[in-house]
């Protein structure tokens, strides 16, 4: 048993596929998107995307490891086990600011990563797409417009009308197999 | 991390192969697991009052409860009663397991003893440190004394009585001995020196038993009988000399190394110190003067040294007595034409300035001269007046033993020869005919199963060892001190004595505690009161007033001896490490490097660098010596300050016994070496100079050949490079430079004078002085006061005018602190552990570092290349600087290690956690001093020749690891002996861990408990100088080292820190180290000819400006004129 | 540096010095990139490579055994002594490190300055970079005394109550390497999900194709251990937004990583007090050091790969060139580092330091210093001649000059400070034994093993983003606007 | 052509993710309690080879502790009896007691009784008996109410955090001399609030010591 998922174009090249999602974009579909064997400049601002928001997990990321290395320092050679060292203070900015900033970093990297995943609801190894025969090519040199069904402005005829008059070289229906 | 035992510990008698463990009865003991334990462990003996049962019981008790043993050594107690030494640590007690005990006794000497108070751990003896309250010594000791207590375990020691091969029982033996006492026919005793009242004594009843059937031969290779043959010579009756160096201002040394290998070294050190000690800069001090062919210690610390010829010694003698208007003959004009005018101009020099000081002065000889010399020199401090001042004479029983040269001749009148000890076969000399002495040897006293003497015929019996001995010795002031057994024989092994004593009475021969007891002829009391201190109160002799004596007026027959031209004259001497050869299987006097040279684990032919050049010789070139028809093969050392045509061979090494240290061998390692490929032979053990030596007088000789071998031998020396490189590391002045004003000597003294200035640290290292001003962040001890102790601050003091560079300081450290020795290989490695290690620098006469810094310097097997080549080593001036951790305040080496291993206690303290420690390495990087050492191997466990193997260099190991995984790196049987000389109060550290000195932290923490225990709820738990002193600072005869609480103002070391000698080495860094030096003052005469203003070392140095650059050669006065 | 399209009609009214070579020679198509690259992981491995990886196979198995007697017997096999505590496996470590210092510069740095010629070379070079840090890793573990508790360096709490150290460099060592290999592990990884999919697609589009039932296998297996890897990538534009970002946030923290990791390297020798080694230069000259010998690795690797794999026409002349020019600057900077530190060492006016330079240029280790100036600071200085930028077997030739001399600039910097310090009484002399040769030489055995697997496995080029770098990706080139995206300075 | 994985598998991701963090809590937690001294010793309690009962001998007879371990005040080691000292009153109380038969047996024979070793500090530790029963340290801060303990189990951890927790708070864990062998002694709210505890520190003058040095040699 299987539902439609949603509604393919093909596409040759970038700059076909960009005028496509201009058009796509222009009518108001909401639950669509473009795949692209490679990030394709300029894309964005065509599907009035905004900017991301994996800053924000580098940076509280980032921002966790720093204090953690600080404290952590802080309280294991000052507050917990004051022993004296070299004759070196106790704790200090200085000697605890390279953990600290490796701390940073690790966290930062971690936050990136995993934000990415996040905000990507990734991985998601079971997708419609992924069954479709055709789609393969999308990590070679085809370039697809996929608009799901779920979307409120979805009318496969009209839809399909839409990508046919952008020059799309293949349109089908991808099915959801249970 | 294993220590060794703290608990006591109960044989097993089924494994312990040496020796009977406490009482049959508990030898079946159950065997559990054991394998959290590193060793065995010792069993106790006790003091008298404790019931043997209730002793035995407890350590059942004790064993049971800690596991068992896992190879049972269980150490007799004595059957005699013993008693234990009176101090603080246990005067009057009981014995209580777990404390240390301590006990008076001596080790005897040749000519005397050394009185000791020997401490004991669970029935081991496992240190010893001279007795303080001896009137003879107080406390001053040498390293032999230190190294003995390894001797005692020495596996390769006799252990077994055996008649024609076959083994019997010490009972048996007895009866034997009985028989032969009983023989016909006449008997020759070979024994080694003594100065033994008891033994005097039987061998006094000997002689009325046995009458001219019986007689009496003293072999010793090096002979210091000479000083009482000479004194009676010169006197006309039997008496010994006794020099008091504490009195003399002005000493002159003919070849008389009475700071190194004089018997009673210790002693004179001792004594000498006392005259170069300055407080303040009105302080006096002693002047020396030596004139010598090698370099001795010294000459190392002379204000003035000749170099000469040993055989012009004589002639040297002559000339001074000339000078003094003594009567001269024709052979002495020969004699004084033998010496050059330079020669002439010094000695006209020193013999003025002995002059000055009549009755103040004292000229010694040294005992490789022959006795003429040393009659002479009588007749001269005759002259001088210093006879009965700085030289007293004591009344000595005639010694008119035969020596063994009479032996050999004398051979065809005995039937027999009873050995008492003697190894002829190996330093008898060349022409003795030992082996006949041997055959005809019916019962030998043997020290080890098979040395050189070693023979199946007759009787061997083991020799025991004095720590495990009844005896008694009077010491070179005539004070009879005791020997007493901390430990019943390890083998059952017999004291001469207890030979002696069978020979006097076969009948009902008295043990040896008896003897000694009956020679003691005092009361019950009494005699515990003489083995409680360990010397008989007022048996010191009286010195014979000078005017009862009369000295010879008629010139000794100084014989006209001259090096042959194009010959080398070829000096014997005792060696600073293995003394005669006795300490050669002592793997701590193998190690511990020779004071002059650096070298461990071998001798080396020195001769000076011109004759080496001219023989074009390299340093560790192999050579063959020839004398007469005997050679030896020998590699050469270019020793800076040795006299040119002289060659120097110290006796003592080249064992071919079973000895396996002294005859150490390297297994061939097909895998591992340093080489990238093909296996290197690393040779041990050096060259036997007896080869070559004949019998007699015969220290000094000529008319031998040297052959090249073309090739070179692998030397391991601790130090191989030999110049300060003009760095401020061992600060000098002369007595006069010192006694400028405190500016001056300020400027003088202080020599990293880029750095900011605090060579008078205003509070001693104390942390609190201008350390932290200036500075973006705080000393924890100023930022959070809780952590600095407001009792104890240690602090150390190290001074550089007494310390004669000795080692005695270096076996204690490694006798208290269980350091390993790691071989010959290892040490050319650079991996020696010792703690404690003696720097010594040459300095040189207008020699400008600079000029050959930068050059290029290969490295040889044997050092840096080409400082051997350079002429300014031809007179040199020496320092020595012991080195070990200076406790910096800033410690350089706690900051970077990752793990808290080596970080500061409250007390100033920078200590190791060796538990803690992962071996990172990065705190010995960081060391500017180098004093860390890491034990690269598990030198503790395993045998030197093992340390390479693992079960992949060896497959057969791999089945052993698999079922015992300690297996591969366990000692085999009786190593295992050496490890009941190990401190029970420090870890013995593994594999992979850094260790370095800690101001024998287990000292100041046992000093602490003694102290709290004691005070109990009361608050008097200060230490105070008297409750403590580190092994180094006990073993320091000179003194030089003193070591206390900086908070307490009483202390000594407080007062030397305020001494205005006190300096810090490498103080530019900051690092607020807490040992600091007191510079070496040196007192020359500036009417000698080679008088100095300043010292050789700050000629070298070289001032830098404060912003460096480029011409800042102006400042430092007297610097080098060009370099060579 | 800027780069500009070259476009036919544009070529014509260019002179010809100033046409940039395209990053993509012969204006091939998008999926010819996908099956050149991605064909190799396919395909059969060449004969060669089955010998190369036997052989260092059997490199890296000598390299564990030698591991293993080390820490059966003691750190003492090793020719380490008491005034040289730490000998070639600090050396060791700090070479590998600094080779690791290129894959991410290349990645990282290059990406934010916008240089687009590194997309042909950053995956092999991350590789590089990882493998490398995997070597280097190995060296600090084994060279402490009891490796069995190197975890003691790790902040975890104990019923000890005692806690690491974080005053030493070790210690931020230990951070500093642990988050570098993470870092760069995330980034490598990050980098290679798009090309994971495509290889999974194209097992996917294959999977047809397999007759027999084991290729039929094989391919399912690979199919879900790639089809896991590339996470359910879909070439969504919605991910490629976060993606980017992601990307450019992992560069904009791995820059200050690389910098930091070599400096933090560096402070293991600037924080302490050992002439030669208390020099407050380090941190820049060792990571311009670090990336020197990177760049030289980085060639060593690729100039072969490229031949072998026939990847020419992607890794093209014009980025060896470039590399080589990296090479060239950095190396000068390199001879700059050592020229002052002699400087201040004089100008300073400390005679322990000045002795330490001296002793290293004059001394009995002169032979290792003048190996190191003629490989770092003489042999980067031919990259003046454009002939010898564009010599693939010549460059090489260098390259490997670079690497020894970069090994040796570490052994200089790490024995001749040790074996002759402050006290001459302390002065010692190193040489190393077998084990510490065999050692290392079989940690290169490791690399190898590490880098045959990776090229065999893996794409070794980025696919995706040398894709994006061609004119045809550009979605513009119809419209005309042909400079907007390769050309303009950024 | 399918998705060769199932649907579910979109979950997968999250449950690993949190089975993972569940996972690790509960290994740290594990660790934390299981592998640390707080268990691995606590609570040892060997069959000895006597049943002796501290509970009778030093519980209902009061006897003092150091009437076996004699040597507690005096060493580094507090020793275990000997035989002798249990025949000292077992020759005649209990003489011919079955359950005394090791005693008599080691007694007459001059063989250990195996006593098996309950406490045991490992050996790069120096923990010295005589300096913390001299100074205020009772003997139940280490070893428990032994008096209370019929066969004697390890009672407190011996962990170095254990040694820490005492050395760094002395005024909490002294007590007068005259007490420190009653083991029952608490004290008193007065002791408290005078805090006498902080008194008696600055009497004996303790320093409240970390140092590695004091135990670590």
């Amino acid at each position: 048993m299987s539902k439609p998922f949603a509604i393919m174009a093909e596409y040759e090249t970038p700059a076909e596929i960009m005028a496509a999602a201009k058009k796509v974009h222009g009518e108001g579909y909401q639950k669509w998107d473009v795949h692209s064997p490679f990030p394709i400049h300029g894309m964005d601002d065509v599907m009035g995307l905004d900017n991301a928001k994996v800053g924000w997990f580098t940076f509280f990321g980032g921002l966790t490891g720093f204090v953690t290395g600080m404290v952590m320092i802080y309280f294991m050679n000052k507050f917990d086990y004051d022993v004296v060292v070299g004759g070196k203070p106790l704790f200090s900015g200085f000697y605890a600011f390279p953990v600290a900033y490796e701390m940073t970093i690790l966290l930062g990297a971690f936050g990136s990563l995993g934000g990415m995943f996040i905000l990507n609801r990734l991985p998601r190894h079971h997708h419609p797409l992924l069954a479709n025969a055709r789609f393969a090519d999308v990590t070679d040199d085809k370039f697809y417009v996929v608009i799901e069904c779920e979307d409120e402005r979805y009318d496969e005829n009209l839809t399909r009308t839409l990508l046919e008059g952008t020059g799309a070289q293949h349109i089908e229906m991808v099915e959801d197999a249970q | 991390m294993k220590t060794p035992s703290k608990t006591g510990q109960i044989g097993n008698a089924a494994e312990a192969q040496y020796w009977r463990s406490i009482g049959e009865s508990v030898g079946e003991l159950e065997h559990p697991d054991w394998s959290d334990r590193e060793f065995p462990e010792g069993a106790s003996e006790l003091s008298e009052d404790f019931s043997r049962r209730d002793f035995l019981k407890l350590m059942g008790a004790s064993a049971g409860l800690a596991g068992a043993g896992m190879l049972g050594v269980g150490c007799r107690r004595p059957e005699e009663h013993i008693v234990p030494f009176g101090n603080e640590h246990s005067s009057g007690q009981e014995y209580v397991h777990g404390e240390p005990m301590y006990f008076a006794t001596a080790m005897p000497t040749r000519m005397g003893a050394i009185p000791l108070v020997a401490e004991s751990n669970e029935g081991r003896p496992t240190k010893v440190s001279g007795n303080p309250d001896c009137p003879a010594t107080k406390g001053s000791t040498d390293g032999f004394a230190y190294a003995s207590v390894l001797s005692l375990y020495d596996p390769d020691r006799a252990r077994r009585y055996t008649k024609i091969g076959k083994e019997m029982s010490k009972s048996d033996t007895v009866l034997e001995l009985k028989t032969l006492a009983g023989k016909e026919g006449r008997t020759a005793f070979l024994m080694p020196s003594a100065n033994s009242p008891s033994r005097d004594r039987l061998i006094g009843k000997i002689k009325k038993r046995l009458g001219e059937n019986a007689d009496f031969y003293v072999h010793e290779a090096i002979d210091f009988c000479v000083h009482q043959r000479a004194a009676t010579q010169a006197f006309g009756q039997s008496v010994v000399p006794n020099w008091k160096f504490a009195k003399a201002d002005v000493v002159l040394s003919l070849d008389c190394d009475f700071l190194g290998n004089e018997e009673d070294s210790g002693l004179y050190a001792s004594d000498f110190a006392k005259t170069r000690k300055l407080a303040k800069a009105t302080d006096t001090m002693s002047r020396l003067y030596s004139v010598e062919a090698l370099l001795t210690q010294t000459g190392a610390n002379a204000d003035h040294r000749l170099r000469a010829n040993a055989l012009k010694i004589g002639a040297v003698a002559v000339y001074l007595s000339a000078k003094l208007g003594m009567k001269t003959s024709d052979a002495s004009e020969m004699l004084i034409k033998g010496l050059t005018d330079d020669q002439k101009q010094w000695l006209d020099a020193c013999i003025e300035d002995l002059k000055g000081h009549k009755g103040k002065g004292l000229v010694v000889a040294g005992y490789r001269q022959p006795e003429s010399v040393h009659v002479l020199v009588h007749q001269i401090n005759g002259v001088l007046g210093n006879n009965g001042k700085t030289v007293e004479f004591l009344p000595a029983s005639a010694n008119d033993f035969k020596n063994l040269k009479d032996l050999s001749s004398d051979l065809g009148k005995f039937e027999r020869v009873v050995n008492l000890g003697c190894n002829p076969v190996y330093d008898g000399g060349s022409d003795i005919d030992s082996k006949a002495i041997g055959d005809k040897t019916e019962f030998r006293l043997i020290n080890f199963a098979q040395d050189e003497s070693h023979s199946d015929s007759g009787i061997n019996a083991p020799l025991a060892h004095y720590l495990e001995s009844w005896g008694d010795a009077r010491t070179s002031d005539g004070t009879i001190v005791s020997v007493q057994p901390l430990i019943a024989p390890l083998f059952d092994a017999m004291t001469e004595l207890e030979v002696l004593a069978v020979f006097a009475d076969p009948e009902d021969p008295q043990s040896a505690h008896t003897v000694v007891k009956d020679t003691f002829s005092g009361n019950d009391a009494a005699w515990q009161h003489y083995l409680h201190q360990g010397y008989q109160e007022g048996s010191a002799l009286d010195p014979i007033p000078v005017e009862e004596l009369e000295l010879s007026q008629e010139l000794p027959d100084i014989p006209y001896r001259q090096v042959p031209e194009g010959s080398l004259e070829v000096v014997f001497t005792r060696d600073y490490s293995v003394d005669d050869g006795r300490f050669a299987n002592n793997g701590w006097c193998q190690e511990v490097p020779d004071p002059i040279n650096k070298i461990t684990w071998d001798n080396v032919m020195s001769i000076s660098r011109k004759t080496a050049s001219e023989r074009k010789l390299n340093n560790g070139e192999m050579v063959r010596l020839e004398l007469g028809d005997y050679e030896v093969e020998a590699p050469v050392w270019i020793q800076p300050g040795m006299a040119d045509n002289t060659v120097s061979l110290p006796l003592g090494y080249g064992r071919t016994g079973k000895l396996r240290i002294a005859n150490f061998k390297y297994e061939k390692r097909p895998l591992i070496n340093n080489e990238f490929f093909g296996a290197e032979d690393v040779p041990v053990g050096g060259f036997n100079a007896y080869k070559v030596r004949t019998s007699g007088e015969s220290n000094i000789t000529t008319g031998i050949k040297l052959m090249s071998l073309g090739r070179t031998y692998p030397l391991s020396s601790t130090q191989e490079h030999w110049s300060m490189e003009g760095r401020p590391i061992v600060r000098e002045a002369t007595l006069e430079g010192f006694r400028k004003s405190e500016k001056k000597r300020a400027e003088e003294l202080d020599k990293e004078g880029y750095s900011e200035k605090h060579f008078f640290p205003d509070n001693m290292g104390l942390g609190s002085h201008a350390r932290n001003e200036g500075k973006i962040y705080q000393h924890p001890y100023k930022e959070r006061p809780s952590l600095k102790s407001d009792m104890h601050q240690w602090g150390m003091s190290i001074d550089l005018n007494t310390c004669n560079g000795c080692n005695a300081c270096v076996i204690a450290c490694q006798s208290e602190n269980n350091i390993p020795i790691v071989g010959k290989e290892q040490v050319a490695k650079g991996r020696e552990m010792h703690w404690l290690r003696i720097d010594r620098y040459y300095t040189g006469r207008n020699h400008d570092p600079k000029a050959s810094a930068g050059r290029i310097k290969d490295q040889g097997q044997n050092g840096d290349d080409e400082q051997h080549t350079e002429e300014w080593i031809d007179d040199p001036q020496v320092v020595n600087m012991p080195m070990a951790c200076v406790h910096c305040e800033s410690a350089p080496c706690e900051s970077v290690c990752p793990v808290n291993a080596t970080v500061h206690d409250s007390e100033g303290l920078n200590i190791m956690a060796y538990n803690r420690c992962v071996g990172t390495r990065y705190c010995s990087n960081n060391c500017a001093w180098k004093v860390r050492r890491f034990n690269y191997f598990d030198y503790n466990k395993r045998p030197l020749e093992k340390l390479y193997e693992s079960p992949l260099t060896k497959p057969a190991l791999f089945l052993d690891w698999l079922t015992d995984r300690e297996k591969p790196s366990k000692r085999e049987d009786e190593w295992d002996l050496l490890e009941l000389a190990r401190n029970p109060q420090v870890s013995v550290r593994m594999r992979g861990v850094m260790e370095k000195c800690d101001y024998c932290s287990s000292r100041i923490q046992s000093a602490k408990i003694t102290k709290k225990v004691k005070a109990g709820s009361g608050g008097d738990v200060m230490l105070r100088d008297a409750d403590l002193k580190t092994a180094c600072q006990s073993a320091c005869s000179a003194d030089a080292i003193t070591f206390g609480n900086l908070l307490d103002k009483e202390s000594a070391v407080v007062s030397d820190k305020n001494n205005p000698r006190t300096y810090e080495t490498l103080d530019f860094l900051d690092n607020g180290a807490r040992t600091t030096y007191l510079a070496k003052v040196r007192n020359p005469n500036p009417k000698m000819p080679d008088a100095y203003t300043e010292p050789f070392s700050s000629g070298e140095y070289h001032p830098q400006e404060p912003h460096g650059g480029h011409d800042d050669n102006h400042a430092g006065q007297g610097k080098a004129e060009g370099g060579h | 540096m800027s780069e500009t399209a070259a476009q036919p009609q544009v070529e014509t009214h260019t002179p010809k010095e100033l046409v940039r070579q395209p990053l993509v020679l012969n204006n091939r198509p998008l999926g010819w990139i996908t099956e050149q690259v991605a064909g190799i992981v396919e395909g059969k491995m060449p004969r060669w490579w089955n010998v190369a990886f036997t052989i260092s196979f059997l490199v890296m198995m000598m390299c564990f055994t030698y591991i293993g007697y080390l820490i059966l017997t003691g750190v003492g096999v090793w020719g380490l002594n008491h005034p040289v505590a730490w000998g070639w496996a600090i050396v060791n470590f700090v070479f590998w490190i600094g080779i690791g210092h290129a894959g991410t510069l290349i990645s990282a740095i290059l990406f934010l300055l916008r240089q687009k010629w590194r997309t042909s070379i950053n995956r092999t070079a991350e590789a590089m970079t990882i493998f490398a840090v995997i070597c280097a890793g190995i060296f600090p573990g084994i060279h402490v005394g009891r490796i069995w508790l190197a975890w003691w360096l790790l902040p975890l709490p104990n019923a000890n109550s005692i806690w690491p150290q974080f005053r030493s460099p070790l210690l931020w060592d230990v951070f500093a390497v642990s988050t570098y290999f993470t870092v760069s592990l995330l980034f490598w990884y990050m980098g290679l999900i798009p090309d994971l999919a495509t290889i999974r697609d194209r097992l996917r589009k294959n999977a047809d194709k397999c007759t027999t039932g084991c290729e039929k296998l094989i391919n399912k297996v690979k199919q879900y251990l790639y089809g896991i890897f590339s996470m359910g990538w879909i070439g969504s534009n919605r991910h490629w937004r976060n993606y980017e970002k992601a990307y450019l946030l992992l560069a904009g923290l791995s820059t200050p990583l690389v910098l930091s990791v070599h400096s933090i390297v560096s402070f293991d020798f600037a924080v302490s007090q050992l002439p030669g080694w208390h020099t407050t230069i380090f941190p820049p000259y060792f990571v311009a050091g670090a990336v020197f010998s990177g760049f030289g690795m980085v060639l060593t690797l690729m100039i072969p790969m490229r031949a072998l794999f026939k990847l020419e026409e992607i890794i093209t002349v014009r980025h060896l060139e470039l590399m080589c020019k990296v090479i060239m600057a950095t190396g000068t900077i390199v001879g700059y580092a050592y020229g002052m530190e002699f400087f201040i060492a004089w100008y300073g006016g400390n005679p322990y330091e000045l002795y330490a330079f001296k002793n290293r240029a004059f001394g009995p280790y002169w032979w290792a210093y003048w190996i190191m100036i003629s490989c770092n600071v003489i042999s980067p200085q031919l990259f003046w001649f454009k002939w010898s930028r564009t010599t693939p077997w010549f460059i090489f030739v260098v390259s490997i000059f670079v690497n020894i001399g970069m090994w040796f600039e570490r052994f200089v910097i790490v024995v001749t400070s040790l074996h002759r310090d402050y006290l001459p009484s302390s002065w010692g002399y190193y040489s190393p034994t077998q084990v510490d040769i065999l050692t290392f030489v079989g940690t290169f055995g490791l690399f190898m093993v590490l880098f045959l697997l990776f090229v065999r496995y893996l794409p070794s080029i980025c696919i995706f983003e040398v894709k994006g770098v061609t004119p045809q990706a550009d979605p513009h080139a119809k419209e005309g606007g042909a400079d907007k995206v390769e050309g303009g300075v950024h | 052509m399918s998705n060769i994985f199932p649907k579910w598998t979109n979950r997968l991701p999250l449950i690993l993710v949190v089975g993972g963090l569940v996972a690790g809590a509960c290994v740290v937690a594990g660790v934390t309690y299981y592998f640390t001294p707080k268990y691995t010793r606590v609570g040892y309690q060997p069959i000895q080879p006597v049943s002796f009962s501290h509970k009778i001998h030093a519980g209902q007879m009061g006897i003092d502790c150091r009437y076996c371990h004699n040597d507690v005040d005096k060493s580094w080691y507090s020793n275990i009896p000997s035989a002798e000292t249990c025949m000292k009153c077992h020759s005649t109380v209990l003489a011919d007691d079955p359950r005394l038969e090791p005693i008599r047996r080691s007694f007459s024979e001059n063989k250990p009784v195996p006593w098996v070793q309950i406490h045991k500090t490992p050996d790069y530790v120096y923990f010295n008996h005589a300096v913390h029963v001299n100074r205020g340290v009772s003997c139940v801060k280490c070893h428990g109410n032994v008096n209370e303990m019929d066969e004697v189990k390890h009672a407190k951890s011996h962990s170095m955090t254990f040694c820490l927790d005492c050395h760094r708070n002395p005024h909490e864990n002294v007590r007068p001399q005259d007490e420190v062998f009653n083991l029952d002694w608490e004290p008193s709210a007065e002791w408290a609030a005078e805090r006498e505890g902080q008194a008696l520190v600055d009497q004996m003058k303790i320093r409240s010591s970390e140092n590695c040095s004091a135990c670590h040699r």
